[in-house]
């Protein structure tokens, strides 16, 4: 039987993934691509405890989670791509302007 | 008539507002003129009110909104109409609107016209809240409307310098105005004290429902309320000792003089009194302490304003007395006595004011008397109404102050305390004579000005028009006394004299009258005929002690100010640069420093922040997954 | 009835089967009805009336070379097509093509078996398809990215530009329909005008039923918002690369497309399947007939419309429209 | 035994699929791969009996998100593989397997329910649809317009950032072409 601890480890797993995305991609938009598998494991363990905590707040939060993705991605992409109009290129590497 | 109430009331708050409107601009005659006429509505709403209330009796009790609603505490902002409060209203609005009409002319050259008549409304919706409100917490926010804007007129030309104390007794504008306000905010640390201890014993603010506990409260906490309450009122109406501040306010505008100083705000203090008048009639000893400190700041009073060259602050000295005098009224429980003599005082000073306000721009804002003399050829109607004033001011038969004065000196009289009755009989016969000093050396004699190559000139017809309804009220308002007393005992209690007085009563008047007349006559002969200067007499202890107020002033700044300055310049070399300021600059260092020593964590690289930022979400995850488990 | 494993296969099998068949007889129809909507015969040479044209397209399709450009990514430019088709059917399994029934129990081994309307009838039906036919984008998308020409990234750009615009207006033209029946189930607005002609949605929503068809034209990539592939301006779009059964993949993508449009704009608006038994497998099948000859019909009346004008068009006018639409639909329901 | 089998079925596919995401240097197959995922995780949400969730997931992320993703991607050379230096890999793959080790171990461990019960439990009979909405539109009402308004607040700013002057480069006269030929010449 699968419980809700199965969901929560394969929500976790793909957290992870998303979290080595984050940290070893220098390209922006495959940063954004990994940001949105974070959100999308936080989704799945919301609706996992929403089912089995039979509560519906679960889901709402990821009904949110989603509204702010769709936020992100409309105000990401246009910074996108402002900065490739600029830079010609989205390499975090070369965006290290703010050095301390 | 709950409409008149709020029309009453509000109508110089829009005056204010509609000043304020153009506060920045340019000097427009239309603002004068509406706010008078504003001014003007407000009057007659109150006349109308006063009329109502003569004929019916009905008292108006409105409640505009709850202001206040926490926990227990409920305040709401209601206001009263009853004897009390309509007599303070007519005064107040009277003569506010006369005084708003006369700063038209007055204040025709200054470029602040707006402003001023912004300040003013202000300040008369202020005081309208004060005698208005039907709880202390109303009374205490008009008490310190009335505070802000009295700051904000007497530091009206803010602009000018500050001089020494020699060349001029109260420095500067602002000082003047800073000095009132933090004198006044010492006594009204009292007052709050008073109304604290008054809310903590009997749950509430509202006049009725204090008063109505009252029986039920212990002598002490009688007593001590009492007394805070007092020592707002000392600080408002100027008593000893907290009565530098008052002739120190000279310094503003004399249109201010008239409405502020010496008609309505500094008579609070004794309204004060009137209107609490079930508690301190349930404190004799806190109400002999207000009569013999009523009579005793008249006495002193008198003595300063006797060898004063400031034609203002004769005035304001005289102020002081006859505040003193409404005090020691109320203080032996004549409420009512002392609450028409307020009245009556308000007209004669203001018009007595407002006629120095005509010398002053007369002779170009000179103001030492002894530079004056022999106007009355010039200034024929100012003549008229300064010496009017002064006759009423002297107590003289049939002017308004005769009535009020007498009937004070002779509560004195039938209280059986023969000192104080003393004491105010000799100040009625200084006050003669200063006052006549003061006409005689102003009008009469030699024209001393044109050394100084003054040219006077009478004021404006208009403002010597709107003068006269004081004057008039100054000459007549006496013979409505026994009307008067009819109408006011409805709320005040009454006050009766004893039948032993009542068959001396012809004496008494006589000798107080004699006095006054000995003081004028004194006066006449010593300054009729001209300024004759008696070095020997003006060299001597007595004169200089007078002339330099007791020096109380000094003392102030010796004992009190110096002092203070020296304990704060420790404070702030000790304490604060060495504790504080080192403490902060410390953590600060401490701050810096640790930013330096990472600075190279900041590559400006995202990755790398990145990085960093799952180190510490792995380091968290660890710390929770093991307190988890030791738990 | 009981909903067994076995009737949803058949009704898998028998949706595969007849919607592929339909595809491509959906050409033949489509070349009869322009040819004759132009005064022109249309395919005469293969077959009887040119009915064996559709054999002649399949051997055609089936045996021509396949074709990935050089610089394509191989991968992707493969799965593209099967995007396409696989979520054209996909969203059509959640739609009643036809009435549920029974199968005659004289036939062997199936005998009995009970087969639903809807292959699974999602309590979310309506949201599914437009949901699955949102992602049916990404075939086109992919395959214009994903081969190395200029056409296609054009092609590309124009899929998700108008596939996104015009899901907005399909979603909120359809809104108020639901709102009125109250459910996104399509067996409860069967229900809800089981009533008769008089009951048909169309009489309460007409502007709404107009804005889907429109929209529905729009997201089928039909004439005149064909511009995902239109030969003059930009050759052939997303499918300028392909050739053989991958292109026919898309095209069969195409015509399950249009069917779900149809098959929503009937149950939705026109009452379904109302009747029970053979006369509702008639009306519906009528009605389904009559969109897809309407598609048709307005190819062969309407020119092409710019790009720019596709947008005005969506954004302008028919979003605006179906926003008031729902508002005063709202209100009504609420007075 | 279905819901066993999509489960496993639908996490393999769908952490393969990330990991493709997060690991392809081919943008066009981490975006595939990513999209075909989310497909996947509404799949998840249809097994848990969130079908509106599910369907929102396929409408909103799949339809709308990703489908702006690849819009944005045509800006940009899609086809190329992108470089990337990647230094430091160990760490990351340290750091990352470390919080799932933990995040894994904190869930396998046995979870003291009792203590937590529903605010607003699912009704019976009733659809997911109606759960949702009664409850969206009562206890979440305010949120929901706040999501609302921040969705406005992000189209302007996305229309106003990558809308203005989108004809020309802030920094270069020369497209692409005639870089080439620049470059060329240089040769």
């Amino acid at each position: 039987m699968i419980g809700l601890s199965h969901y929560l480890i394969v929500s976790a797993i793909i957290f992870s993934i998303g979290l080595i995305g984050v940290l070893r991609r220098r390209n922006l938009l495959m940063l954004f691509f990994a940001t949105e598998v974070m959100l999308n494991a936080v989704n799945i363990a919301f609706a996992a405890i929403s089912h089995y905590y039979n509560d519906l707040t679960g889901q709402m939060f990821a009904f949110f989670v989603i509204a702010i993705a769709a936020s992100e991605v409309a105000v990401g992409l246009g910074i996108l791509i402002v900065l490739y109009k600029k830079h010609g290129s989205l390499d975090l590497d070369n965006l290290a302007n703010m050095r301390g | 008539m709950e409409n008149l109430v709020y029309i009453a009331l509000f109508a110089p708050f829009v005056s204010s507002l509609f000043a304020a409107l153009f506060g920045m601009s340019q000097r427009q005659v239309f603002v004068g003129i509406v706010a008078s006429s504003l001014l003007a509505i407000s009057f007659i709403s109150s006349a109308l009110l006063a009329i109502h209330l003569y004929t019916t009796g009905d008292v108006i009790h409105v409640r505009l909104m709850d202001w206040i609603n926490a926990g227990d505490l409920h305040i709401p902002f209601g206001f009263i109409v009853d004897q009390v409060s309509v007599t303070m209203m007519m005064v107040v609005t009277l003569v506010s609107t006369v005084v708003h009409i006369y700063s038209i002319g007055y204040m025709d050259h200054d470029k602040s016209f707006n402003r001023f008549f912004s300040y003013l409304s202000a300040f008369v919706f202020s005081m309208m809240i004060l005698v208005m409100s039907d709880n202390f917490a109303g009374l205490f926010i008009g008490w310190e409307g009335v505070g802000v804007c009295s700051w904000l007129l007497i530091g009206f030309w803010y602009h000018k310098a500050d001089v020494t104390r020699e060349e001029n007794p109260s420095i500067s504008p602002s000082w003047a105005a800073n000095e009132a306000f933090i004198m006044n905010r010492i006594a009204d640390l009292g007052m709050l004290i008073g109304l604290f201890i008054i809310y903590w014993n009997t749950g509430s603010l509202q006049y009725d429902e204090v008063f109505a506990q009252l029986p039920y409260l212990s002598e002490t906490i009688l007593t001590t309320s009492a007394f805070a309450l007092f020592i707002g009122a000392m600080g408002k109406s100027a008593q000893f000792p907290l009565h530098t501040w008052l002739t120190d306010a000279m310094e503003g505008p004399t249109p201010v003089s008239a409405l502020i100083h010496a008609a309505t705000m500094v008579t609070a203090g004794v309204f004060l009194v009137i209107r609490a008048n079930p508690l301190f009639s349930m404190t004799p000893e806190v109400s002999f302490f207000i009569a013999s400190l009523g009579t005793f700041v008249a006495f002193f009073a008198a003595s300063m304003a006797l060898v004063n060259r400031d034609l203002k602050r004769i005035i304001a000295f005289s102020t002081l007395s006859q505040l003193g005098y409404m005090f020691a009224a109320a203080g032996l429980g004549a409420y009512w006595i002392a609450l028409f003599h307020l009245g009556a005082h308000a007209f004669f000073k203001a018009l007595l004011f407002l006629g120095a306000g005509n010398v002053m721009h007369a002779m170009h804002d000179e103001l030492d008397i002894f530079k004056m003399g022999g106007l009355k050829k010039t200034m024929r109607w100012t003549w008229l109404y300064m010496g009017l004033a002064s006759l009423a001011l002297a107590g003289i038969f049939p002017f308004a102050g005769f009535f009020s004065k007498d009937a004070i000196i002779e509560t004195a009289f039938n209280e059986g305390t023969y000192v104080l009755w003393a004491i105010l009989v000799i100040t009625a016969g200084m006050t003669a004579f200063y006052s006549f000093r003061q006409v005689f050396l102003t009008f009469h004699g030699d024209e001393r000005y044109k050394e100084f190559g003054i040219h006077p000139h009478e004021m404006y017809k208009y403002v010597l028009i709107a003068m006269a309804p004081l004057a008039i009220l100054a000459l007549v308002a006496g013979f409505g006394m026994h009307q008067y007393e009819a109408f006011i005992t409805n709320l005040l209690p009454e006050y009766h004299m004893s039948e032993h007085t009542h068959h001396l009563v012809v004496w008494l008047t006589l000798i107080v009258s004699a006095f006054a007349i000995g003081g004028i006559l004194l006066a006449y002969v010593k300054y009729a005929k001209g300024l004759k200067r008696d070095t020997k007499l003006e060299n001597s202890f007595a004169y200089k002690v007078l002339a330099n107020q007791y020096y109380i002033p000094q003392l102030y700044e010796e004992f009190i100010t110096k002092p203070y300055k020296i304990v704060s310049e420790i404070f702030w070399e000790k304490v604060d640069l060495k504790i504080v300021d080192a403490t902060v600059d410390n953590i600060a260092k401490t701050l810096y420093k640790t930013g330096d020593s990472t600075r190279s964590m900041q590559t400006g690289n995202l990755s790398n922040y990145l990085n960093w930022m799952a180190v510490g979400g792995v380091v968290l995850l660890v710390i929770a997954a093991i307190s988890a488990m030791l738990v | 009835m009981e909903v067994t494993w076995i009737g949803v296969l058949i009704k898998a099998i028998i949706i595969l089967a007849v919607i592929s068949a339909i595809a491509g007889f959906g050409t033949y129809i489509e070349r009869k009805v322009l040819a004759f909507m132009q005064r022109r015969l249309g395919p005469m040479h293969v077959g009887p009336y040119g009915l064996l044209q559709i054999a002649a397209d399949g051997i055609k399709l089936f045996t021509k070379e396949d074709i990935v450009p050089q610089n394509a990514n191989a991968f992707i430019f493969k799965i593209a097509p099967v995007i396409t088709a696989a979520t054209a059917f996909i969203a059509l399994s959640a739609v009643p093509v036809f009435p549920d029934f029974t199968i005659p129990s004289w036939i062997p081994v199936l005998g009995g078996t009970f087969v639903p309307s809807i292959a699974s009838d999602l309590n979310i039906g309506v949201l599914f398809v437009l949901g699955m036919m949102a992602a049916g984008l990404y075939g086109p998308l992919l395959a214009g990215m994903s081969q190395a020409n200029k056409w296609g990234i054009i092609g590309a750009a124009r899929t998700a530009v108008q596939f996104l615009s015009y899901e907005v207006v399909t979603g909120l033209s359809i809104l108020a329909p639901i709102m009125l029946v109250g459910s996104l189930s399509f067996v409860d607005f069967n229900a809800y005008q089981a009533g008769g002609i008089g009951d048909w949605l169309v009489w309460k929503q007409p502007v709404a039923f107009v804005l889907f068809l429109i929209a529905g034209f729009a997201e089928t990539n039909r004439t005149p918002f064909d511009l995902l592939e239109h030969e003059a301006e930009v050759v052939s779009g997303y499918a300028t690369e392909y050739s053989g059964m991958r292109w026919g993949m898309f095209f069969i993508g195409e015509y399950a497309n249009m069917i779900t449009v149809s098959v929503i704009a009937a149950v939705v608006f026109l009452g379904g399947y109302d009747a029970a038994g053979t006369l509702g497998w008639l009306f519906i099948m009528a009605k389904i007939a009559f969109f897809f000859f309407l598609m048709l019909w307005v190819r062969a009346a309407w020119p092409h419309v710019r790009p720019d004008q596709l947008m005005w068009l969506c954004w302008k006018v028919l979003m605006p429209l179906a926003v008031v639409n729902i508002v005063i639909t709202a209100l009504v329901m609420m007075v | 035994m279905y819901e066993m089998i999509a489960f496993y079925l639908f996490s393999a596919l769908t952490i393969g699929l990330f990991m493709v995401t997060v690991m392809s240097k081919n943008v066009l197959y981490a975006m595939t791969s990513l999209a075909s995922a989310m497909v996947l995780i509404s799949g998840f949400f249809f097994i848990l009996g969130a079908d509106f969730l599910g369907v929102v997931q396929l409408i909103v992320y799949v339809g709308a998100i990703m489908a702006l993703y690849s819009f944005a991607m045509m800006f940009f050379d899609a086809t190329r593989d992108i470089k990337e230096k990647n230094t430091n890999n160990a760490l990351v793959f340290l750091l990352g397997g470390l919080s799932a080790l933990v995040l894994v171990l904190i869930f396998a461990a046995p979870i003291h329910s009792d203590a937590i019960h529903a605010l607003y439990p699912i009704h019976e009979g009733a659809g997911n649809a109606q759960d949702v909405g009664i409850v969206l539109f009562t206890k979440y009402l305010v949120p929901f317009e706040v999501a609302a308004v921040m969705l406005l607040v992000a189209m302007i700013a996305g229309i106003i950032l990558a809308g203005k002057k989108m004809d020309h480069s802030l920094t270069k006269d020369l497209d692409a072409d005639d870089e080439i030929l620049v470059v060329k010449d240089r040769k």
